[in-house]
């Protein structure tokens, strides 16, 4: 194998692990990436799609792929059979690659362990109020799933009680790093993100809802008309593979793959309490969801 | 008459046309318009058109623009901008200024040091800046903590305008400093003479005749902060809290919702606000048609008096210390090789220097050619068509102003995305390559110069221009010989703004950057991205570092022009 | 090459019209002034602060445009030519140095743009510095110079390539009267040396009369009169030039007869002059006069005598008072207050006035003929 | 307010020395200079460009450091006073108006500062205008202003606050000859009506002569005589002052006899000239004499007669060639070339000399008595 590959890599360490072990894997094939947001990935593919420069996106929300159609090829991979049907586009488009479950970080200096919100309602307790940091829904897929989540479960009444509770910041990484910092006490971010803070010895902890957390996945794919699609396949493949997924594993993440274990230190998958979080419906009603969030947070 | 004759000199010899200004003039107009004008305004255009459609004239639609009527959230971020703006615009001006004055006209030691200091602050990389005023004044913030300890004092939150006015202040001051520095330093010393033997205070000197003249360069340096205000995402993102601007809002429609129409049509919003503040610069201008460097224009004595030197190095130290406090923070997290949410890190080296080692040498390189190559196209430009608006009499002199600033009010993402897609396909073919970035760089800041550029024309007096005219000079040798000396502080000034900037500029860049053009600012987004926040700070480090360094090289140059020009 | 080549050439100024734009309304610097120079023609503009020179100076430069009018070269537009072509040597009024160049680099500027070569430059820049008495000065800036020495830069800068024009707006304003003749000396020798036209702008009537072949006096933007300085002097053809060129003292008188150009007049309190010439004032003169009386005689200070009152009884003469006598180094100027005459007459006498001193009555007349104006129609 | 209220008081500078550092190393602008000036004194700096004149006004007014000596006024520190006690009012040579001013918020400056109601401001500042004939500019920025007016302007914003003190640089330099007068003599009305001193530097020895109750002569940094106007034109202490103050004509003698300060002297030719006023040059003027004679005799042009070689046989007389005649309207001036003479020999008759042209030898001499130079010591 020879040639070039352009990788647009939003997924941080996990995709440079990835490209890594690939590039040892077919020295061959010159690989680079674009390291950068899934929103600043997904506009430049929406402006280079006349002309693509990329040839695969790694690990990027779903709803990403959902609000984008039409970018990315359909292959036919032989992982496939290794892939949950729900994790996979009905056309192949794209295929799940991490789990970003969402979770409950708690500053342990700042909380005793009986304060500490063990449901999504418990998150509209009064006891909350001003001690409690949300990503804005409006920033990303994952910050609009945790509203969608709540109201799922209770309704608008109990997401408006979070509301009162919650500073809503314009940055994602705003919520665990001032958790962790002690900035503030409680905050809903991807598990991988308090794991981290765990490992480097902050005083966090990760607490799972009990009444459910939505099972949401990442998805990587091959973007239609790039300039090397043959390289694509066969990096997308690798990507797919239970090699690629254990390198996911190993920075935190959890994988969609059933037969590759979670990162250690996090619970089993099956023992996560979920809940069957509908995200077409919570697609389809998004922006209505947040054209009333809109209204409620400006008052 | 034969003494006369011996001596002949050619004079018909040289009588080539002038063609040189329409040259320049109509290769600034190709670049302005194929490089600015037209994939800026077709992006622009496409704010009227459907989320993902390309605005053709039948798909017309308001619909991005509805939300400014429907929406309270919109109306309050709307309200918010305004008044970030004109709040971080009046205070960076007011801090500034004084400052300005001291370094021009008191006597303090290191002023090459203080103006190269000064830059620092804008060579702020994207985040870690503001996350450096959590570090130290947050809840659990350093200074925070001990005061709380030690005073029993409750600092109150950083978070929302507080926190957000401070920082941005604190970070684009520098532009006003530079410009009225550099004016200040210009200007005829006999006039404030005059007002001193009249009886004026230097209080008053200051308010009824230093400050006036002052006000070109100085309305110049409060635009671009305005400006930067009025763009600005990551401080209100870090320190804003709830308290949202456009800027966020752009964010949103990007991120969340890929929606780069309704993203324009916010852009467009504030365009429109930047628009209404460019008229009202030009009008306040008009009014103040002045010279103040004349042609036997002396240095101005220095005040040696001890208690202005003693206030004056007070002030300026004082304001550098506050504004280096983020870079500051900087350094010492790039230190700090374990700091898992306690006060101080617990475990220091150089750790992160030599993680991010490999990581940084080639970005490093990237950034430094791209930005000095981008810096070099908008001095060229910069100054040509500075020039030739403030000289030249023409209608629409606006539509320049505002043509030239557009892409610098446009989020960058904006401008990125307008040049991706207008050079993506078709006969120039441009995605990818170095050549790309550094349009984009260069549409980006032009405005820089081009703005120091008009102010410093202002002040000089034409009548030197028309003296080298009548000797026989072409308009070209006319700019080299005299003109351009004479205004090289402004232009030198905006050079080195215009260089840092580069080097940390993010959201054209991420953008436009390819695998073989990744800049140092990329390095550090994508380290912040790992939550690598040390090995960050130690990229970071690096990049003040050479960047000081390079700014330190070039003040000398400045400073010695300058004393050349006005020993 | 610039001295010796030009076929010598005229410069035609054509009804040239400058209107500014000014808070008050448009103003107009200059108004419908036409006059043509002949080659080699040392041609000096000379009037009132404010009216016009520098304005008419600049538009034939080519440095502010013209309202309407024409400016001709040798029959060819003149501001259609490039600078190098026109080739001009200026000082302007406020001198306009280049701050950021030594004393020397100003002064080199316009021989470099000619191509000329170091070694040439170093020579002509040294000859021009010295005989500006600048030696020494050559590696300052101007800002480290007087005010007297800047001037003297821009003279300098302008004569040192030679030029095939001069135009001088009042290069030798700041200078004392020592240098000031002395350079207004090298500038004509340089000027006829050279071969070239000068148009040169002064306030100073001394300086145009001395140095002048053609003197234009321009008042409100006008032209007034063109002449030869002794021309100007002694002929006026309108009131303001009379007043403005030299002292004059004007007496109201009737005119009783007339023969050609000549009249015998009448002035108050009865003396009679017979055989005067007389001319018609400027349209816009009217004011001057002092009805009833219809005309104005003129004479010069210097040719008038002043006696006490008990002497020159025989001669037709004025009565006044010597209100004011002032020694001013080569003469003695007597300010006398008479009813017979319009405002205060000043005499200038070689010597003091026996037995006059002042706050005496005196008797005073005319030694020369006198200039009779009559008032002329709109 | 000001104008009223301030004691006389006296200024005295003494031993005041300027050095200013330039590329050629220290240059002495000012050196030694002292004077005392008597309260409502009309001072005047006469002297050559970039004799100082500036330097010493800025000094005085606190804008230039003092490299040493003292500046005192009625006894103490002049420059420790603050602007306002000093109460200044100055012009200075480049004008310095503020470009974002109107002409009328220039001269409305001081009167501001002062706290001066609006009423007023408005009343002096028009009444000032008016007085420098700058009615109807008053709206004007400075750069749409002609040169003279704007140096009207500069004067105007110097003397609306009628301060107690006036510095003024060159104020009239370019204006014409009749404005010049009306303003000098403006100028001077204000001083005597405010009662206050003012230090006047001109380059126009007229001007000094006309304005000043005192002149100080300038040169090359040093004051070289002080002294009343008429003083200083007819008993120069110094061939400089002789030579500078007015036209001078020097010739070489030979000193026969002396009787106090009188002397015989004989001229080259050996025409013989007794009863004549001897003085001592100044110390570094050794090189004016022409040697073997040690002595030069001074005569103005005015106190000299000139006649054709067939003439006045009778006087003690010179010889030589008239070169040129000049009519320069209120006198004819003859350029006479002898070989008795230091220099050209410069003759102001009121009238032309009967049967002299251009060329002609012609005998000249002595009309009143000459003062004679002997060389001093170093
Ligand atoms: N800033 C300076 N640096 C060096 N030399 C200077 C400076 N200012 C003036 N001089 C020199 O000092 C001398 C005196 O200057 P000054 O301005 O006092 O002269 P001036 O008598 O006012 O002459 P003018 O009539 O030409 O204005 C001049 O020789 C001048 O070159
Ligand atoms: N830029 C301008 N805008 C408006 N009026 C102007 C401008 N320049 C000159 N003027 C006016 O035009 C008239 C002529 O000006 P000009 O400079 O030609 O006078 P000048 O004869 O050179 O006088 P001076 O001897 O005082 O220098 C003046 O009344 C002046 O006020
Ligand atoms: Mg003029
Ligand atoms: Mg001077």
């Amino acid at each position: 194998q020879e040639g070039g590959l352009v990788v647009y890599n939003p997924a941080g360490d996990a995709g440079e692990l990835i490209i890594d072990a690939f590039r040892e894997k077919y020295p061959g094939i010159s690989i680079s990436a674009i390291n950068a947001g899934v929103g600043e990935l997904f506009t430049r593919m929406a402006a280079e799609k006349d002309n693509p420069q990329g040839d695969v996106v790694l690990c990027a929300s779903s709803e990403a792929f959902l609000a984008n159609p039409g970018l990315f090829a359909p292959h036919e991979s032989p992982e496939l059979p290794n892939f949950d049907p729900s994790v996979v586009a009905a056309d192949h488009s794209f295929y799940g690659c991490s789990m970003p479950l969402q979770a409950f970080i708690v500053n342990t200096n700042l909380m005793s362990e009986d304060q500490y919100p063990r449901t999504w309602s418990d998150l509209a307790k009064p006891e909350l109020e001003g001690k409690l940091v949300l990503a804005n829904p409006s920033l990303s897929g994952s910050a609009y799933a945790q509203l969608a989540q709540i109201l799922q479960l209770y309704g608008w009444d109990v997401a408006e009680q979070v509301m009162k509770n919650a500073r809503f910041t314009t940055s994602s990484q705003s919520v665990f790093q001032d958790v962790g910092r002690g900035e503030i006490e409680v905050g809903v971010t991807g598990e991988v993100n308090i794991k981290t803070m765990m490992d480097e010895g902050y005083p966090v902890a990760a607490i799972y809802p009990e009444d459910g957390t939505g099972l949401r996945f990442d998805a990587s794919a091959v973007i239609a008309g790039g300039p090397n699609p043959d390289n694509a396949k066969l990096f997308l493949d690798f990507a797919n593979s239970k090699e690629a997924h254990e390198l996911i594993v190993s920075t935190n993440r959890r994988s969609v793959r059933k037969d590759v274990a979670p990162p250690e230190g996090l619970m089993p998958t099956s023992e996560v309490p979920t809940f069957p979080y509908d995200d077409n419906l919570a697609a389809s009603t998004r922006d209505e969801n947040l054209a009333k969030f809109d209204e409620l947070f400006a008052q | 008459m034969s003494e006369l004759a011996a001596t002949a000199l050619p004079t018909a010899t040289r009588r080539r046309l002038n063609i040189a200004p329409y040259v320049a003039g109509g290769v600034t107009i190709f670049v302005l318009v194929a490089f600015l004008l037209y994939p800026i305004g077709t992006t622009m255009l496409n704010s009227f058109a459907p989320a993902g459609e390309a605005f053709n004239g039948l798909n017309a639609t308001l619909e991005n623009f509805s939300r400014f009527f429907t929406s309270s959230m919109y109306q309050q971020a709307l309200w918010n901008t305004i008044f970030i703006g004109v709040v971080v615009t009046v205070l960076a001006t007011a801090v500034a200024v004084p400052a300005a004055y001291f370094v021009a006209r008191v006597q303090m030691p290191f002023k090459p040091l203080i103006l190269s200091l000064s830059i620092i602050p804008l060579i702020s990389p994207p985040f870690i800046g503001a996350y450096s005023w959590v570090v130290l004044f947050g809840r659990s913030g350093i200074v925070s903590q001990y005061l709380n300890q030690w005073f029993g004092v409750q600092m109150p939150p950083v978070y929302g305008h507080f926190g957000v006015i401070l920082s941005m202040v604190l970070s684009n001051f520098t532009f006003v400093f530079l410009f009225v520095q550099g004016a200040l330093t210009a200007v005829d010393p006999h006039l404030e003479e005059s007002a001193r033997v009249m009886g004026a205070s230097r209080w008053r000197v200051l308010r009824t005749v230093v400050l006036p003249l002052a006000i070109p360069p100085m309305l110049a340096g409060a635009m671009i902060v305005l400006i930067e205000a009025l763009g600005e995402f990551g401080t209100p993102a870090v320190l804003g809290g709830e308290m949202y601007v456009l800027s966020t809002l752009m964010y949103f429609q990007i991120h969340g919702f890929f929606n780069l129409n309704a993203a324009s049509a916010i852009a467009l919003v504030n365009v429109l606000i930047t628009l209404g503040a460019i008229l009202f610069l030009i009008r306040v201008n008009k009014k103040r048609r002045f010279v103040t460097v004349g042609s036997t224009t002396r240095r101005a004595a220095l005040q040696t008096g001890r208690g202005i030197r003693i206030i004056a190095n007070l002030y300026v130290w004082g304001l550098l210390a506050l504004a280096l406090l983020p870079q500051l923070v900087v350094v010492f997290t790039s230190f700090a090789e374990k700091w898992p949410g306690t006060l101080w890190p617990t475990q220091y080296g150089w750790g992160n220097y030599q993680y991010v080692f490999s990581r940084v040498v080639e970005p490093l390189q990237n950034s430094l050619i791209l930005a000095a190559v981008a810096t070099v196209a908008c001095v060229i430009f910069g100054t040509l068509t500075g020039y030739v608006a403030e000289r030249k009499k023409f209608v629409g002199k606006w539509a320049l102003d505002l043509t030239i600033m557009l892409p610098f009010i446009l989020p960058g993402i904006v401008t990125g995305v307008a040049l991706l897609v207008t050079y993506n396909s078709g006969p120039v073919a441009l995605t990818g390559t170095a050549a790309i970035i550094v349009i984009g760089y260069f549409v980006r800041r032009i405005a820089y110069i081009y703005r120091s550029v008009v102010a410093a024309v202002t002040q000089i007096d034409l009548k030197m221009e028309e003296a080298s005219t009548v000797a026989g000079a072409t308009w070209g040798t006319t700019m080299r010989k005299v003109t351009i000396p004479l205004i090289a502080p402004g232009i030198l000034a905006g050079a080195i703004i215009v260089f840092t900037t580069l080097i940390s500029e993010m959201s054209t860049t991420v953008m436009l950057y390819s695998a073989r053009w990744k800049t140092i600012s990329i390095a550090i987004y994508e380290r912040l991205e790992t939550q690598e926040i040390s090995a960050a700070a130690a990229i970071g480090s690096i990049t003040i570092l050479v960047t000081l360094i390079l700014v330190l090289a070039a003040t000398r140059v400045i400073g010695k022009s300058m004393s050349e020009l006005f020993s | 090459m610039a001295s010796s080549s030009p076929a010598p050439a005229r410069l035609s100024v054509r009804e040239l019209t400058k209107i500014f734009n000014t808070p008050e309304g448009p103003a107009t610097a200059v108004k419908d002034v036409s006059f043509d120079i002949a080659p080699n023609t040392f041609f000096t503009m000379l009037g009132p602060s404010g009216c016009g020179k520098t304005t008419t100076l600049r538009m034939i430069a080519g440095l502010e445009s013209i309202t309407s009018g024409q400016i001709l070269f040798n029959g060819e537009d003149f501001r259609r030519k490039s600078a190098f072509e026109r080739n001009i040597g200026m000082v302007f009024q406020s001198y306009a140095l280049f701050p950021h160049m030594t004393v020397f680099e100003n002064a080199a500027y316009g021989l470099r743009l000619r191509g000329a070569d170091e070694a040439t430059i170093k020579k002509r820049v040294h000859e021009t510095l010295a005989m500006l008495r600048l030696d020494g000065l050559a590696q300052r800036y101007p800002a480290d110079l007087s005010g007297g020495q800047q001037q003297r830069v821009s003279i300098g800068r302008a004569l040192v390539y030679h030029p095939g024009m001069l135009l001088l707006d009042e290069p030798l304003a700041n200078l004392d009267a020592k240098l000031r003749v002395e350079m207004r000396d090298e500038i004509r020798r340089l000027q006829k040396a050279l071969n070239v036209m000068a148009l040169y702008v002064t306030h100073d009537q001394e300086e145009a009369m001395a140095i002048s072949d053609v003197v234009g006096v321009f008042s409100k933007g006008r032209l007034m009169q063109l002449g030869a300085p002794y021309e100007i002097y002694s002929a006026p053809t309108s009131l303001f030039v009379a007043d403005f060129i030299g002292k004059a003292n004007f007496f109201p008188v009737d005119v009783e007869t007339r023969d050609g150009d000549r009249a015998a007049v009448v002035a108050l309190g009865g003396s009679p002059f017979a055989g005067v010439r007389t001319v018609t004032a400027a349209g816009d003169e009217g004011d001057w006069f002092v009805k009833p009386q219809a005309a104005l005689m003129m004479s010069r200070p210097e040719q008038m005598w002043l006696s006490s009152t008990s002497q020159q009884l025989d001669r037709p003469a004025f009565t006044g008072r010597a209100v004011r006598i002032q020694f001013l180094g080569s003469f003695v100027r007597y300010l006398v207050e008479s009813s017979q005459a319009r405002g205060e007459v000043i005499i200038d006498l070689p010597a003091f006035a026996e037995g006059v001193s002042e706050g005496d009555e005196v008797r005073f007349g005319l030694v020369g003929e006198g200039l009779v104006f009559e008032e002329g129609v709109r």
